[in-house]
C-alpha cells in the first residue's frame, strides 16, 4: 500500500485541455495512472490523448468514479475548480497551479474542511506512488517502488533527493509535496502520521526549506513516531530577509531559520543531512539501528 | 507588496480606520505647506520600505512650518537603511495617552487569518514577550466579530469607549484584510488620544498573487532595471552578493544549489526561478538579461517537472548560438521531464551537460575562482 | 410539557441593560421564567432588577447555565449578539429586535444551522408556555395553559387571539412567535412538527398574515397532521403592491394572496376563521369530530 | 427602497457589470446633449419606480439628437401609470442577439440568496412558464461560484463565451447583492450583443433595515409630505382610499384592523404601524400628523407588547388635551402590557376605551359611515 493513493485511485485533470493539463495528463496515463477522465468547461465532449472531457467534475464523478483530481487551471480559477471538486466529492485534490492568492487558499482549505476533502497543495508537484498512481508533475522515472515515505514542501528539491535515494537503489512507497506557498492543505505532520500508520513505509525523508514554522511543528510530531526519519533543509546560506522565488520562503522574524528548523529536527530525533546526496547513507544508517 | 506608509493610511482610511491628519510630500516647500495647513506640530516620517525607520533617524518633528521644510529637507534625497527617501509624509502630532498594538497576518498554521493584539504597543512586536500578545484566529467563514473582539481587549486589559473603539478597528482591519488581498498588516502604534484610537503608524503587504484583482493598486516595489524586466516576464529574481548567476526551478531547488555552491567557495550573484513551467522565449530572455549582470559563469539548474528539459535545452541552444552570454561560461545540469530530448538537444548544439548537481555546482564554483577543494571530498559519499 | 421552552429553561437576556431589556426581563422573571442572567458589554458586574449582568453571554453560560437567550439589542448589533450566543452554545435564540438587516438574518440562520442552535425571529414577540415561561415581549396575563399550541408571524395578531381563546376558557400550551421579518429562522413547519409530537398539544392555531409563502408551506405539512389545525389569515382586504409595515408582509408577483392561502390551507385540511373571535368556535368543532 | 433604473446601472457599472452607454437627464436640452455625444440612435427611458413602463409609453427610440430631445420633451413632466417623470435615461440602443433574465432574491424558504436565471428574458419574469425558470439557492458562507453559473447556463441552454459572461455577470451581481444589502436584484433583458452581454434594464431593491450601512445611498422613495414626515419619525405609514385613520401596533394586527374594518363596510384612508415600542413623543407627533390627512374618525388599537398601554393612553390623553385632532372623533382600544395603567390614565382623561377589537371596529366604521349592519351578527359568535 501507499498514502492517499494506490492503483485504484481514479484519477481526474482539471483544465485538461491546457497546455499543462495535457501534457501531464498524457504523462499521468502513460506511467500507468487510471487517469478516468478531464474538465474543462465548454469543451465537454471532446477527449484528449484518449481521455473524456466534461464540463463539470459532476459528471466525471458521476460517470467515471473520479476521487482524486488534480488541479492545473491558471491561478484566479483555482478557487472555482477546487470548490466545484470539493462540491463533488472528489477525496483528495492535488493542486499542482502556481501564484494562487492566499487567501482563494485559505478559502479552500476551510470548505475542504466542511465538505471532508484532503488537498495537497497549491503550488505542488503532487503525488506518485511509485508504480502504482502519478498524480502530478514529477518526472515518474526517477521513482523506484520500496519502503521509505518522503514528503517535501518543494518540488525540484524532492526529485533530487528520490533521484538520489533512486541511485542508492532505495525505493519510495509514495512521494507527496505539501506545496509551497504560505497555506496549503496537508501539512508535513498529517503526512509523517499517514507514514506512520503506512504498512509499506519503514522510514521517512522529511525535505523542507527555510520560512514558515512548518518543519518546527514536524519536528514535535518526529518525537511521537516510532518509524525513523532523515529530514534535509535547504536555504542555509541564503541571506535573511529576501523573498525566494514564493512565499512560503519568507524568512522573517526571527522564525524559521536554517539554524532553529535543524535543531528543532535534531532534537525532535530526525537524522538531518547537510546536501541531498547525503540522506541515502543516513537512512542505511538508521536502518542499522 | 509591500505599501508605503502613506499607502496603507489610505487604505485604513477607506475602511474607515482613523489616522492623523497628513498628507505626503515630495519637497520641502510641499512639507511646510501641509505643515501650515495643519496649523500645529507636525511629525515628518520619512517613506521607505525598511523597518527601524525611528531609530535610523527617519521621523522627525516640527513645531511649526518653517522647522517642518527643513526636516523635509534633510530627510528628503537622503538614504534610510540604504534606500532612497523620495517622500515624507507630513502628520499632525498626536497628544499620546496610550499605545496598543494591532496585526493581522496569514497563519499558515491555522491556515487562515489571525488577529494579534497587544496592550504593549510603539514598540517591535518582535520585542514584546510572548504573555503579553494575544493571539486570535478567525474563521473565514463568518469572519470577525465585536464579541470576539471584546475578549481579546478584555485579554489585553483594556474596557469601557477604549475597547469599543479598538473593536471597530478590528472589525474595519480585518474586513480591509480579507477584501484588499492583504497577507500582514499592523497598526503600530495605535494611539490612544483622549477617547479615540488613532493609527500613527501603518504597515500593509498585499499579495502579489491576487494583483489581477487589485487593477488599482499601484506597484511599489523597489527594483533594479533588470529585476523589473525579469519580473515583467513572469520569473522570480533575487539579486545576491557573489558571482555566480543561477538560473533553476523552484524555490527549494534554487536554495539548495546555492547552499551547495557556497559549500565549494562561491556564492551566487542573483538567482533567477524559472518554476512553473516557463516557456522557452522567455528563458532566452531571462538569460540575456542574466548576462547583463556579468557574473563569471552562469549555472542552469533544471530538474525538470512541470519544466521540460527540451525547453530549457532549446533555450540553451539559442542562446549560445546567439551568443548572448557573451564569454561568460555556461553549465548546465538537466534532468528530469523530456531528458532524452533535451539532452539530445544540447548534444548536438555541443553543450556539455551534467546529470548530478554536485558535478554542476562544483564546475560552476571552480570557473567562479571558489575554493573546490573544501567540498571535494563530499563526491565520494554518493 | 411544552415546545422550545418550559419551566426548567434558564433564559438570559441579550441587551438586559437597554430601556426594553430591562423592563422586559423583569416582566419575564416576575412571570416566574427563570431568567438567570443577562448581557450588556461593557457593564459586567452589574444588576438589573436582581439579574446578574455579565459582558459575555459565555459567563452566563459557564456561571448559570443559561440554554435560551432572548435577544433585546438594537438592529445594528444583532448579528454580533447572535454569533456570540450560538458560540457560546445557547440552543435558542428568541430575536426579539426588529429591523434586522435581512442579510444578517440569513447570515445568522446559517451560523445557527452549523452551530445546531434553533432561532426564533428576529422581530418575533417570543414564546410562552403559560404557567411555565415567557421568553419573550407578549402580555403574560392573557394566556391560561391549556391543549391549544399556537403559532404565528405576528405578535398583537396573536395576542388578539390568545385573548379570544382565553375568553372561550381555552387554554394554550406553547404560543410561539415565529417572527415578521422576511427571513426567519424556525417555520411554520418546525413549529407545527413540534406539536404534532408534543403531549400537552391537542390542536394547532396558525396565525398567518398575506405575504411570501409559509403559510403555503404549512399547509403541505398539515395535510400529514394528526392533529386538527385551525388558522386564520391577515390581510384579506389589503391592497395588492405595498408595504404593509414589514418586509414579510410584501404582496408581490402574484403569490402570497389571502385567496391562495386560504385555498391552501383549507386544502390541507386547516379549518380557516374570517376573524380572529372564531377561532375558540372552530376548535370546538373540530374538538367534536 | 427601490433605486431607479439609472441608479442601479450605476451600481451595476461599479461592479463591472457592462450597462449600455448612456447618461440620465432632466431637461429635453440635456437629453438632446446625451445623444450628440453618443453619436448614434438612442433610448430615451422614464425614470419612475413603476412596472410596465414600456406597455406605457415610457421607453422612446429616437434616430438623432433632434428626434432625443423631442421625445425627452414628452415624456419629461409627463406621468406614468400615476408617477411624475423627472428624468430619464438616455442610452445607445443596442443591437439584441438574445435576451435572457438574471435575477437575485432573498428566498424566505431557503433563508438566503436564490439565483432566477432564464433564457427568456425580456418579458416579465412572471410570464415565463416554470419550466424555463432556474431557480439556484446560494450559500452565503462561500457565496457563489462560476461553477454553478455554469450548471445553471447548461439547463438554460446556453454555452460558450456567451455562457462565461453569464458567469461573470452573475457572480458580479451576486457580490453587488451581499455587500449592497440587496433584496431583489433583476437584470432584464440581460441583452446578448455580439459576444458580449449588457444590463439593457435594471431592477434593484436595497433592504431599508440596512440602510445605516450605506450612508452614501440617495434616497428615493416617492412620498407624500406626511408620509415623508413619519417615516422621518421611524415609523411605518401606508396611505390607503378609505376614510378611517388606523393607528396600531404591529402589521398584522394592522390588517385584521383593516379586514374587520371593512367587514363593517369602512375602509382605511391610511394606516400608521406604532409597533416595537415607539415612545410618547414620537405617537403624539404621528396623530398630529394622521389628522393632517382629515380622515372621518381616527382609530387607535393596542394590544400592547413591547408596545405599552400607559403610554399609548398617555399620548391619547395628551393629543386630547392639546386639541390636536379637532373635531374628527376618537375611538381607542387598549389592552395588554401595563393596561391597567393605560386605562387609568385615560378614565382620567375622560376617553372612553374599548377592550374588544369588534367593539372599537364598530364604533369607528359607524362615525365614518360605513354599513355597520353588515356584520351585526358577529358580535354574537364571541
Amino acid at each position: 500500500m501507499a498514502i492517499l493513493v494506490n492503483e485504484k485511485t481514479k484519477v481526474m485533470v482539471q483544465g485538461i485541455t491546457g497546455r499543462q493539463g495535457a501534457f501531464h495528463a498524457a504523462r499521468m496515463a502513460g506511467y500507468g495512472t487510471r487517469v478516468v477522465a478531464g474538465t474543462s468547461p465548454g469543451r465537454g465532449g471532446s477527449e484528449v490523448e484518449g481521455i473524456p472531457v466534461y464540463d463539470t467534475v459532476e459528471d466525471t464523478v458521476t460517470k467515471h468514479g473520479a476521487n482524486v483530481s488534480a488541479i492545473m487551471v491558471p491561478a484566479p480559477f483555482v478557487k472555482d475548480a477546487a470548490f466545484e471538486a470539493i462540491a463533488a466529492g472528489i477525496g483528495l485534490l492535488v493542486i499542482i497551479s502556481e501564484h494562487v492568492p492566499v487567501h482563494d487558499a485559505v478559502d479552500i482549505m476551510a470548505y475542504a474542511a466542511d465538505g471532508g476533502a484532503r488537498v495537497l497543495g497549491p503550488n505542488t508537484f503532487g503525488i506518485i506512488a511509485p508504480g502504482q498512481c502519478k498524480v502530478g508533475i514529477m518526472p515518474g522515472g526517477i521513482y523506484r517502488r520500496g519502503p521509505v515515505g518522503l514528503v517535501s514542501r518543494s518540488g525540484t528539491l524532492s526529485y533530487e533527493i528520490a533521484g538520489a535515494l533512486g541511485e542508492a537503489e532505495l525505493g519510495i512507497s509514495t512521494a507527496a509535496g505539501m506545496g509551497g506557498d504560505m497555506v496549503v492543505g496537508l501539512s508535513f505532520v498529517d503526512l509523517l502520521r499517514a507514514f506512520e500508520r503506512d504498512e509499506e513505509t519503514e522510514c521517512v525523508v522529511l525535505v523542507g526549506e527555510i520560512g514558515g514554522a512548518a518543519e518546527e511543528e514536524a519536528a514535535e510530531f518526529i518525537k511521537t513516531m516510532d518509524k525513523p526519519v532523515v529530514a534535509y533543509v535547504a536555504g542555509r546560506s541564503a541571506p535573511p530577509g529576501r523573498r525566494m522565488g514564493h512565499a512560503g520562503a519568507i524568512v522573517e522574524r526571527g522564525r524559521g531559520t536554517y539554524e532553529a528548523k535543524r535543531a528543532a529536527l535534531e532534537e525532535g530525533g530526525a537524522l538531518v543531512a547537510d546536501f541531498p546526496w547525503e540522506v541515502p547513507g543516513l537512512i542505511a544508517s538508521c536502518s542499522r539501528d | 507588496m509591500k505599501l508605503y506608509e502613506y499607502m496603507a493610511k489610505e487604505v485604513f482610511h477607506r475602511y474607515n480606520i482613523p489616522i492623523p491628519d497628513g498628507e505626503v510630500a515630495s519637497s520641502p516647500g510641499a512639507a511646510g505647506e501641509i505643515a501650515r495647513r495643519l496649523g500645529r506640530p507636525v511629525a515628518i516620517k520619512a517613506q521607505v520600505l525598511a523597518g527601524g525607520r525611528g531609530k535610523a533617524g527617519g521621523i522627525q518633528f516640527a513645531p511649526d512650518p518653517a522647522a517642518a521644510e527643513a526636516a523635509a529637507g534633510e530627510l528628503l534625497g537622503s538614504t534610510i537603511n540604504d534606500l532612497p527617501v523620495e517622500r515624507v509624509l507630513v502628520e499632525e502630532q498626536l497628544s499620546i495617552d496610550g499605545e496598543l498594538y494591532l496585526g493581522i497576518i496569514i497563519d499558515p498554521a491555522s491556515r487562515g487569518p489571525l488577529v494579534i493584539a497587544s496592550a504593549r504597543g510603539g514598540v517591535d512586536i518582535e520585542e514584546v514577550p510572548d504573555r503579553d500578545i494575544i493571539r486570535e484566529p478567525v474563521d473565514v467563514r463568518w469572519g470577525l466579530f465585536p464579541y470576539q473582539v471584546r475578549s481579546i481587549t478584555s485579554r489585553m486589559g483594556i474596557s469601557g469607549r477604549v475597547a469599543n473603539r479598538f473593536a471597530a478597528v478590528a472589525v474595519s482591519l480585518y474586513r480591509l484584510f480579507r477584501r484588499e488581498d492583504v497577507i500582514l498588516t499592523e497598526i503600530n502604534p495605535l494611539v490612544i488620544s483622549g477617547n479615540d484610537l488613532v493609527a500613527a503608524d501603518g504597515r500593509l503587504t498585499t499579495d502579489d498573487d491576487a494583483a489581477f484583482r487589485h487593477p488599482e493598486v499601484p506597484d511599489t516595489e523597489e527594483r533594479t532595471g533588470i529585476e523589473e524586466e525579469i519580473t515583467d516576464l513572469g520569473l522570480s529574481y533575487v539579486p545576491l552578493d557573489g558571482s555566480v548567476a543561477i538560473m533553476a526551478n523552484g524555490a527549494g531547488a534554487t536554495m539548495a544549489t546555492m547552499d551547495i555552491l557556497e559549500h565549494f567557495g562561491a556564492r551566487a550573484m542573483n538567482f533567477l526561478d524559472v518554476g512553473g513551467g516557463a516557456d522557452g522565449e522567455k528563458m532566452i530572455r531571462a538569460l540575456e538579461l542574466l548576462a547583463r549582470t556579468k557574473p563569471a559563469v552562469v549555472l542552469i539548474n533544471v530538474f525538470g517537472g512541470i519544466t521540460r528539459c527540451d525547453e530549457v535545452a532549446t533555450a540553451a541552444r539559442d542562446v549560445s548560438r546567439r551568443g548572448v552570454l557573451g564569454d561568460i561560461p555556461l553549465v548546465v545540469r538537466l534532468v528530469g521531464t523530456n531528458e532524452e530530448e533535451g539532452r539530445e538537444i544540447l548534444r548536438e548544439a555541443g553543450i556539455p551537460a551534467h546529470s548530478q548537481l554536485l558535478d554542476a555546482a562544483r564546475e560552476a564554483a571552480q570557473l567562479a575562482g571558489g575554493n573546490v577543494g573544501g567540498g571535494g571530498d563530499l563526491g565520494d559519499t554518493r
